[in-house]
């Protein structure tokens, strides 16, 4: 396979793809947030469940490519546990880290692997789906 | 010119990327080296605006404009060039057609019918107005494989039907509707038809009268013109009733702080400074549309559709996304376990072209239960060996995804 | 670059015509050499749709679209890229103003106003729009030399007004506005403004938010630019208010048969493929005056529109039309027993290339009693050296008609 | 002077402007024709006196180049003392001519000056300003 592609579907993405994590639509309709690609007609919808100001179980459901996907199985697993506050600087560094900042700062491997979309622009919008609906729910 | 040999040689992309499968014709053509140098030419040489100026570089593109009116006019079998008017493109004109003159027809308990086929261009303008008129929207459904009902039509015409609007060849599964046939239908029930032509002009046979479309509509760009320029016949019956949308220089008779008259029809729709260059590269285009013979070209394109259906159907896991009975050169398909994103990428970095999305069609996806597919749209400078190196890479591509 | 001796080298339309005097720049500029090129290069090189295509060239295509956004925000001095949606041209984005945002705002016995130097892409929209609403529009008038009048506008702004359009300046008599005073004192009554920069846009310096302007436009072409392309910056506290008035692909959230959602300024307003290379080729056009020092080219153009109306009114039966305090690069004239055309006319065969008519500002020209006039606008490739050649010729002119 | 320039601006022509015939204003609104250029401006009005389906007087007045006007001065002129019929004849025959039609089929010194204008298209529309006015007129 081409170096470049290998770069972009990393293991950690193929994984995630494959096997997503709290892949599963939940009933509570209140919380849901739905995060939609209108140009691709991609669309996620996460359901997060919250109690004390903090996110006890996170999940979500939908239809997207494979870096979306992996992002937003990455995403949900890395909500679970976190304050608002805490998930609203976790999804604020994912950001920031697509659109190329504060690389040396970031060592978690599983959001190492979306460095990649740099070579890939048009792919951004698909690292950052879940990152940015979620983002936007909490900062309101 | 009847699809030489050397045809690639024409488009200059291919020069500059040897290896380039360009499959994404719905979307965008390439250009030939004519029409590039046309334009390139104007502004060099021939640079200078419209609308009555006296100096001899202004009269000469001033009637190089009109030549081009006149030379659309006789490529689509208009009567006369004043059947034309020019505009920024298909979506420009349809949403004329839309608010400069349905919207006055149009009211309460009135319906408007379109086909499930139709891209965004050709049903947000009828929905949005529908809504504002309190009118109906009908779809006509198509069926398992794609293609419309016309029998559907038939019971969806009736008194109230103020406008049929239809797509020459679906832009996303590659249908090619029986357009003369649902003119006809809509005709004895006195509904004016509008044609959306984006997918067939320049490389299918076409003659508007005879065909009888009232209106009918295209883009200089998906048929080897430059962005930014489209077409809008008028049939003379609907050319009074056509109002102008946007308001400006050079289409008026006389301006009063008070009040202004407008000139007629085609000028009444090209209000401000038009795309001079633009027209002339249509105009170019055209030229070379017209070297070519439409039913050799229509034929191969279906030839070529043909033989990808059956070569990318033959890989296990491949679902061709609609399968009309009669169609252009488009093809799209979807593979389980890879999403038409991830496909299209790797596709991409093969240097083979295609498109994942919707293609503007959503709701009919959605009718089919899909959010995208992955399309490949062919024009004369494709082959069936470069679908082969397609085949290849995509037997490739799901044995990486297994 | 600010303004330098070999600047004619940069147009390869003086190469191919090296006697042309070219005077006709308020119609449309010449193209440099450099936005020649993008454009060729794009269409031999680069060419594809945009709109999330995956495959290189299509993701190439869309970057650098969206980079030419960037560079026309910064350009203008607006802070975001969001704020700048592409037209087709002034006229285009003038007309968005008015059915997009205006039309639901304004309510029976509002009021809009305008000033009588208005090209009628900033004067018919308006007046259609209060005709079909019942408003009035409200004309400050300009004085015998071409002014307008601040206390006029101050006396017809009013609690009822509900837009203020402008024009930076005037294509017609060359009156250049005071519109950042005009802006201040429409901003004091609450009224938003729309500013026409047609005519200084590239050449002028301009901070769209000193300058404090809520609705700005202006067109590739007059600007070194491609013909076909146009810009509409929005100032953010209008962007949710400004709805799209025509529909297509890529402005969609979603879309059903029964409903559609808009994506949001400036997405909205650019249904249908856009004009690709003609965005492009407007940023070269924004490098190529990116390199120019816009106060020096702004001096250049008064100075010599002070020339040329020295030399021109020395000649006995010539008569400039409109002496304005301040102006751009603009003189019209008449000229005693010879029509404005017969004067263009002869002046086009010594190859100077001037208009004559009314310049789409018909009802300014009525109120000072013309039907038309002769017109020379002047571009940054123009010297006092063609215009000492343009008033021999002016000399012969009159002699022979006499 | 240009000999292109010449050929346009003939004597005929320049002499029509200087002095044209009938050019005056008449009460008889009725009667009148509007000939309008929208895209120049130019704008003439003609008043004809008809008796017994007979032209017995044509005026004109107006603005307009010397090529316009100099075209309508000799439409006014022709004009009179035909019938209508003849005057349409008069009107078609010109147009055509204009458009190339007929060339040598005309030997009116006076229309034969407008052939120049076959070097000037963008001056077609000056030279038939009236006589398209006049022509409409009559077929209506
Ligand atoms: C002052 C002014 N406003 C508006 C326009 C219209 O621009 P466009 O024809 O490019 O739409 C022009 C040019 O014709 C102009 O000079
Ligand atoms: C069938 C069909 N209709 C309309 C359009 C819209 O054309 P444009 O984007 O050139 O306005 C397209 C292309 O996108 C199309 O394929």
């Amino acid at each position: 396979m081409n170096p470049r592609l290998k770069n972009l579907y990393k293991e950690v993405i193929l994984m995630h793809n494959a096997k997503p994590f709290h892949f599963q639509k939940m009933e509570n309709e209140e919380g849901m947030i739905e995060a939609n690609n209108p140009l691709c007609g991609d669309r996620f919808q996460f359901f997060l469940q919250e109690e004390n100001g903090r996110i006890t179980a996170a999940h979500f459901h939908g239809f997207g490519c494979a870096i979306s996907k992996a992002s937003a199985s990455i995403l949900t697993q890395k909500l679970e546990g976190k304050t608002r506050l805490e998930a609203q600087s976790l999804c604020a560094g994912f950001l920031g880290f697509i659109e190329g900042e504060n690389r040396e700062a970031i060592s978690d491997q599983e959001i190492e692997a979306f460095a990649a979309v740099d070579e890939f622009p048009a792919r951004k919008d698909c690292a950052i789906l879940g990152w940015k609906a979620i983002n936007d729910y909490l900062s309101k | 010119m009847t699809l030489p040999q050397n045809i690639k040689s024409h488009f200059p992309i291919f020069t500059h990327h040897p290896g380039l499968l360009y499959f994404d014709n719905a979307a965008t053509t390439q250009r030939p080296q004519v029409v590039i140098e046309a334009i390139e030419k104007f502004y060099k040489e021939e640079n200078a605006n419209i609308h009555r100026g006296v100096y001899p570089l202004s009269a000469r593109a001033s009637q190089a404009y009109e030549r081009v009116r006149a030379q659309v006019a006789n490529f689509i079998g208009a009567a006369n060039s004043k059947d034309v008017a020019f505009t920024s493109g298909t979506t420009d004109s349809i949403n004329r057609v839309a608010s400069g003159y349905l919207k006055k027809q149009l009211e309460e308990g009135d319906n408007i019918i379109i086909s499930a086929l139709a891209h965004h261009a050709n049903l947000i303008p009828w929905q949005m107005l529908a809504e504002e008129k309190k009118a109906e929207l009908r779809v006509i459904s198509v069926d398992a494989q794609g293609n419309v009902d016309l029998n559907e039509l038939l019971k969806k015409l009736d008194r109230r039907s103020r406008l049929l609007a239809i797509t020459s060849i679906s832009n996303s599964i590659g249908t090619l509707n029986p357009v003369a046939e649902m003119i006809d239908l809509a005709h004895r029930k006195g509904v004016p038809v509008l044609v959306d032509g984006a997918q067939s002009t320049g490389l299918y046979p076409l003659n508007v009268r005879t065909l009888g479309a009232d209106f009918y509509t295209f883009s200089a760009h998906k048929m080897f013109g430059p962005f930014g320029v489209g077409v809008l016949y008028v049939r003379p019956r609907y050319q009074d009733q056509i109002k102008p949308i946007h308001f400006g220089g050079g289409m008026i008779k006389r301006v009063q702080f008070s009040k202004t008259e407008f000139l007629d029809f085609p000028k009444n729709q090209e209000a401000g400074t038009p795309n001079v260059a633009g027209v002339i590269g249509l105009g170019a285009a055209i030229s070379f549309c017209e070297k070519l013979d439409q039913v050799q070209c229509a034929k191969h394109l279906k030839s070529l559709a043909a033989y990808a259906k059956e070569a990318f159907a033959s890989i296990d896991g491949l679902h061709l996304v609609g399968q009309p009975k009669d169609y252009g050169g488009i093809v799209s398909f979807t593979m389980d376990q890879v999403h038409p994103h991830d496909l299209a990428q790797f596709l991409g970095e093969e240097g083979i072209a295609v498109r994942a999305g919707h293609h503007c069609t959503q709701p009919l996806l959605e009718s089919m239960g899909l959010a995208a597919t992955t399309r490949a749209s062919f024009s004369i400078y494709n082959s069936t060996a470069e679908i082969d190196q397609m085949l290849e890479a995509l037997k490739a591509i799901k044995k990486f995804w297994e």
